[in-house]
This record gives C-alpha cells, structure tokens and sequence, in this order.
C-alpha cells in the first residue's frame, strides 16, 4: 500500500504560485485551517481559489485573503469578509460570484465527467449573462458547465490510513465533491484510524481519491 | 403594537402546516421558527447540509462542528440528517422544500424579487438565495414594507434580480400580500393601518381583496 | 408526527393501472420483494416499470414481467431473464434501454430539478438517436433528460420511524435516487427503528422523501 | 497449451499497477484479479456501488446484500466503500477508474466498440458498459481472437457500436494489440502463431511493431 501520510510541509509542497484550489467548508466549518495556515506560511500567490465562501476575518480562506495570496475567488457568498470588498475595490482580487447550488452542481459535473448540467437558478438574472440558454418543454434553463482544480483541501473529522473520510455533521458540505474534482486531494484530518475502521458503508469519500493524507487538525476553537 | 419583526414572523408562521419541511433565509426570517405550534411536526432545512435544524444551543454547550447557513452554532433535532452541498441543493432545486422564507431589497408587481445586489454599494454574494426562491414550493418574503419610507414593492425591481416571477406571499408590518397571475393582491392588513397608509408605503398596483381581512398580531 | 407505517394493502392502494414506478435494486439486490408480491397479488396492469435491468427469474422486478403487468420497462440491462426477450418479441412488453451511468444520472436530474444533463455516455451510438448533442470544447456530450416517476419502491435495511433510511451494502444502488424523484416513495424495511437511532450523519435517505414505511421485508433467501 | 482464457487473463494482469482502480467485467475479464502480485494494491470496482471487491465467498458464507454486477456473491477487502449508483458511475465516467477489462463482439482500426447487441439475436442492454469504456483511463478488451473463425478485429464494426475510439489495447490468445492514432499494432505474439497466422485471423489492417516480444503464456 503506498503510504498517504506526509508531513503538512510535504502535504502541500506541490502547489506553487497560480494553482487552482478548492477549499472545502461553509463558513469556515469544514475548511481544512492547518493547511490554510500552512499556505500562509509558505506565502506563494496569484492562487485561485474555489470555495463556498469568503469566511470571515482569521477563519478559513480568509487568512489567505487577508495574506494577499489570493487573485481569484469563485464562491457564492463574501459577505461576512470585509477584506473582500475592499480588495475587490481596489482591484486586488477578482471575485466570481456563483449561487450556492450551481457551484456544488459544476463541481459535481467536473468530479464526475459530466459535460455540464442544465439548472434553472439563475434564468433571467446576471448570473445568466454569457451563458447558453435551453429551453426544454417551454422552461428555461441555463448551461453551468464543471469546474475543476489543481488541488482539493479537504477537512475530515475521521480519516483511514487507506484515505476514506467521514465528516461529521455540517463540517461535510462541499469536501466530497471537491475531492472528486481535483487532480491532487490533501486531506487535513482531526483522528486517523486504521483502515477497516470506518464501517464500509458510512465512508463518505473513498479512500482512491485521496492523495495525501495530514494529522492534526484541530476543532475549531471558538 | 409588538415588536414589528415579532409581528411579521407571527403572520408567516401560520403559512406552514403540519409536516412541512421549511428553509428560513437568515434575520428576520429565522424568527418564524419561534412561532410554530407545538404539535406540528416542522422540518427544517439548513442549506449548509442537513435537515432537522433546531434551536440555538445553550451558551457554553455549541459544537463546532455544527453552524446555519448563518454560521451560527445551532442545534439538531431527533431525526436530522446530514448531507453534501449537492445532495442539500438538490433537494432544494428539485422541490422538496415546502416553504421558504426570505428577506427582500425590492419584490415587483410579477413577483420578481431582488435580494441579493446593490452595485457599488453592496455585494455579498447571492450564496443559497437564487437556488431557493427558484426551487421551493413556496417563495414567502417576509420584510418592512418600506426601507424606512423608500419603496421596496415596486412595479418593477431596479435592482438586479435573484430570480424571476418566484414570489408567492409577502408579509409585511402593515399586511399581507399575494402575488397572482393578475398583480399584486392585498388579502390582510394591520388595522394600525389605512389601505390609503398601504398605498401609500407600495409603489406597485395593488387590488384589495374582496376578502380582505385584519392582520393578527 | 405523521404517521407513516402501514400495511402492505395500504402502502401499494394509491398504484394503479398504468402507473409510473421506480423499482430500485441492482438484480434483485435492493429490491423491495414484499412489495413486488404484492403488486403481483393486486394483478395491476400496464405499468411503467423504471429499474437497473430485469432481474431474473422469480426475483425483483421479474415477478412483475411474468405476470404480464408491464407495458414499458426502462432499464439499462435486460439480458439475465429470458422472459424480456421473448414479451418483446410477441410485441408484449416495450423495452427502453439506457446506459446505466445514464439511468442514474437522468433520475438523479429528475429528483434533484436539473433540466437535464451532458454526458458523453452514447455519443456516436444507437443512444444518441433524437437525441441533442452538445458541443463543448471540441468534445460532444448528449442532453439527457430527467426522469421522474408515480411512485418509487425502495428497499431500506434499517428505517427508523420519521423515514431516514440507511442501506446496507450493495443493496443501495438506485434506492437514495429513486426515493427524491418520485411523487410517493414507499419503503419496505428490513428493520424498523426508533427515530434516532440512526446516526443522523449516516442517514442515506433523508425521512422528507419517505411518505410510507412497511416492515416485514426479509432477506433474500438465496 | 495453457487454458486460453487463463493465458489472456494472465497477461491483461501485467497491464495492471500498483496503486490502480479496475473495473473488471464479467466473464473472461475477472479472471485477470487472480494475477495480481500479491504486494500489489489494486481496488477493484463494482460499478453497482463499491469499491474494494475481494474474492467469491466460501460456500455457505454469501452474504445476500453483497453481489458484484455480474449478480455473483463477492466479498469486500478492508477499506471497501459504498456508495449509490450516481455515484459509481461518477467514478467511472469522471475517469477516476485506471483500467477497465471488457469482451468484445467486435474492435476495429479505430479503436471503435462493439460489444452490447447483435441487432435480432440478442439484445442484453449496455449494462454499464458504455460508461466504463468513455470514463475508464485506459480500456483493455480481453477475448479470443475470433468467434470461431470469424474475425471479430475488423476495419470497421459492423454491429451497433458500444462508443468511438475508446480501446486502447486488444489481449488475445495470440498476442497483443495497441490501437494507436495511426492504427493497430502488433506489439507481442504468441510463440505458438506466426505473424501471417495473426494477420489471417484478423481484418483490420495490422502493423508490426519493430519491437515486436513474445507474448508470456
């Protein structure tokens, strides 16, 4: 078996300047923060990053924000990061707004070879421009096409040594699909268990998508 | 008269029934939980990833582990479930949400709705909003009937749309309006109100229905 | 609390002649027998069957295709029971084959509010016949369409009484896809449980989708 | 001479990495999981929902929840997942799949598939297929090298295609054949058939490789 658990530096040693990243997590909760902090410490830029959201201020993305590493930001909501608007202002960083649902939909289409998907969120409204538009049975809908990444950072609350993850509760959101749609999966995990200690049919990513697997990531401290 | 945003929560509370499975958008809205009868059996949607959403924890007693959509530490009740963001929006876009209930810059005379955008000034991103007033049953706005005195029920949304013709119902302090296939219909209103106040506050055609009845309080 | 257990006669009242059905399970495995024998007792005709494939034999959906209660059968496989071949041949029996991945993605689309989706699946194919092609980037992709369905019958292994479901093994299959894109989804369980007692992380089938429970569906009995 | 369908097994299994995800199909193909190296770690999928499919059950010991697509009783290995169907066909059409393993009813110069109908005769359904072969990295076809005689590599298929240009290499009883952009090649033969013999047995147009090896048995 080859052996997925590497030390944080090692973990993220492959993403370079310009890489695209998702980021898993709603808020911050699910967002892998030692790789977040790891990312910082390395201080490499023009990142395009992934990710339901801004954050808020010292939590998640936003420390990467806040750092100046971040030169795209695809999500759906940057509304509790004031950094962002100010950036945005500024003209420091590109913000790419998406409703929630198409951005889990085009990140499923990447993970899973879809060519696109057909949603009718957004006809009629800004979201729409540039897009093509099927009408099917006289309802419109728009063509969201899939969105795919260099890395996925993943949070998992139990990982196996093989890389099978369990999420627990709201920490899952965006983290399996993610990990589906990026060429290199980090997993920064809370416990490592041996494998066959996750009950087979409660994993919630399979092991085969996870590249690498980090320990030591901690709950959130309120 | 009662807390205003007190009032509104009360009136929309009474649109759920017995088994609904309802999605509360953030503020205002999120105070209508607060009024559903006891007996009722109300799912709760939290568009971040379950279903079964339940009061706000003691203070002290939060899991980390487990926010709103508002990213507030929240509770669960028996019988939650968890899910990915997919699995989450799919069940909104595919119709399983009964209700929703959500704040508004602008609704119009068609029932379209801005809520999401003020260029230049505001842009926080339309996050879950465009999913859910597209993908559930029922679109209820819940707001004040003016921002503090500008129209926001107007005969055409100036600001960029979340979605179009999706509103069902707004609520407001001073009454209760439907959205029908031939314009805005006033069904409820405040007795703390005229209909000429409600005019007034409403820069969309509104009918009076020949039903009209007092707001409850 | 709604109360959604009920006897086989009840759950099964509301199907009738020339009703759409999803049938879940992959061969049998996952398939709600008790209620397959019991459409059978109620001798129901001209359904719409949605499956994987025909089962064989004496199991699954086959017991419906025996007794001649099917009018159309949307499957991606057919070829283990011999009964399919020879009902179409006498012009009994109208079969719709679709790609598997293609299957699940269209019910998926059809519970989840998609207008449909791109796959490449069948492009250049007897598949892809009045079908549009989509080209993105040099590469075609189908539009497949949603599928939805009358009624679902799903097979749990455990459901607690709210109607979450969790499903052991292989027998998950079409089960969770089927149980979002049908208007009445009735589930027949191996084992009842109180609500709670499925880990709400672990619940594969949110109660939502539930609108009957019947208990009593055993094992199958190779 | 070894068992034919042994010997192609055998060699299909050396296509195979350490590390890999394979979908092997039903039939000759999932012999191939018998050659594995044992210091080896291959996942195998079952495309009705698993990852992590170990070998048949003693008899006796089948468990009725667990069958692979072929409807056999299997076992699962330690770090098996399941998972729904949309979900295994993720897998497989999201390229996520290493290799898949198939039989053929016809290959031809192109790489085109036919291996799921023969229109009047028989008529099964593309099971999973047509999925697999679009989504897998890399598509080997294992089967002897005719239908008693009768060429199966042809110029052009003439049964109903399974997908276009999607076989990557063809492992016979006689040798082995990479479909490259210029067409096939001859790459390996067996020892116990002349290059003409393999040319005769075979429609499509044929280059040899200058490297041309010899086939283990």
């Amino acid at each position: 078996m080859q052996k997925k658990i590497k030390t944080l530096e090692e973990a993220i040693a492959p993403i370079k300047d310009g890489s695209v990243i998702m980021v898993g997590g709603f808020m911050g909760t699910g967002t892998p923060e030692i790789l977040m902090d790891a990312l910082v410490l390395k201080g490499i830029k023009d990142l395009v990053i992934i990710c339901n959201d801004g954050a808020y201020p010292k939590r998640g993305v936003a420390k990467l924000i806040a750092n100046k590493q971040v030169k795209t930001l695809i999500a759906s909501h940057v509304g509790l990061n004031p950094e962002v608007g100010q950036q945005m202002d500024r003209g420091e960083l590109e913000v790419i707004l998406v409703p929630q649902g198409t951005l889990a939909e085009r990140i499923r289409a990447g993970g899973t070879g879809l060519g696109g998907v057909l949603t009718p969120t957004g006809v009629g409204t800004i979201v729409a421009e540039g897009k093509q538009v099927i009408t099917i049975e006289g309802k419109e809908y728009l063509l969201e096409m899939p969105l795919k990444a260099d890395f996925a950072l993943i949070r998992g609350s139990v990982t196996d040594k093989k890389g099978n993850v369990w999420y627990n509760e709201s920490t899952r959101n965006f983290n399996p699909l993610m990990a589906m749609a990026a060429d290199t999966v980090i997993v920064a995990t809370e416990k490592i268990v041996e494998v066959g200690e996750i009950d087979p049919n409660n994993v919630m990513t399979p092991g085969i998508f996870v590249d690498v697997i980090v320990g030591g990531e901690k709950p959130w401290q309120m | 008269m009662a807390d205003v945003k007190e009032m509104i929560a009360k009136r929309v509370a009474k649109e759920l029934k017995d088994g609904d499975v309802v999605n509360l958008g953030i503020g205002l809205p999120t105070k209508v939980a607060n009024y559903i009868p006891d007996d009722y059996d109300i799912t709760f949607q939290s568009e971040n990833g379950f279903l079964g959403l339940g009061p706000a924890p003691e203070k002290g007693q939060e899991d980390v582990d487990l926010i709103n959509a508002g990213a507030q530490y929240v509770t669960i009740k028996s019988g939650a479930s968890f899910f990915d963001s997919a699995t989450s929006f799919g069940i909104i876009r595919g119709h399983h949400v009964d209700i929703t209930v959500l704040g508004a810059l602008q609704v119009d005379e068609e029932g379209n709705l801005a809520n999401w955008i003020i260029p230049g000034v505001m842009l926080p991103g339309m996050g879950g909003a465009m999913d859910l007033v597209v993908g559930a049953k029922k679109v209820i706005i819940a707001m004040q009937h003016t921002n503090k005195g500008k129209h926001k029920i107007l005969k055409k949304c100036t600001l960029p749309y979340t979605a179009l013709r999706v509103v069902d119902m707004i609520v407001t302090e001073m009454g209760v309006i439907e959205v029908t296939p031939s314009g805005l219909v006033l069904t409820e209103i405040n007795s703390d109100y005229s209909i000429d106040q409600v005019m007034e506050a409403t820069e969309a055609t509104i009918m009076v229905s020949s039903k009209l009845k007092e707001m409850t309080k």
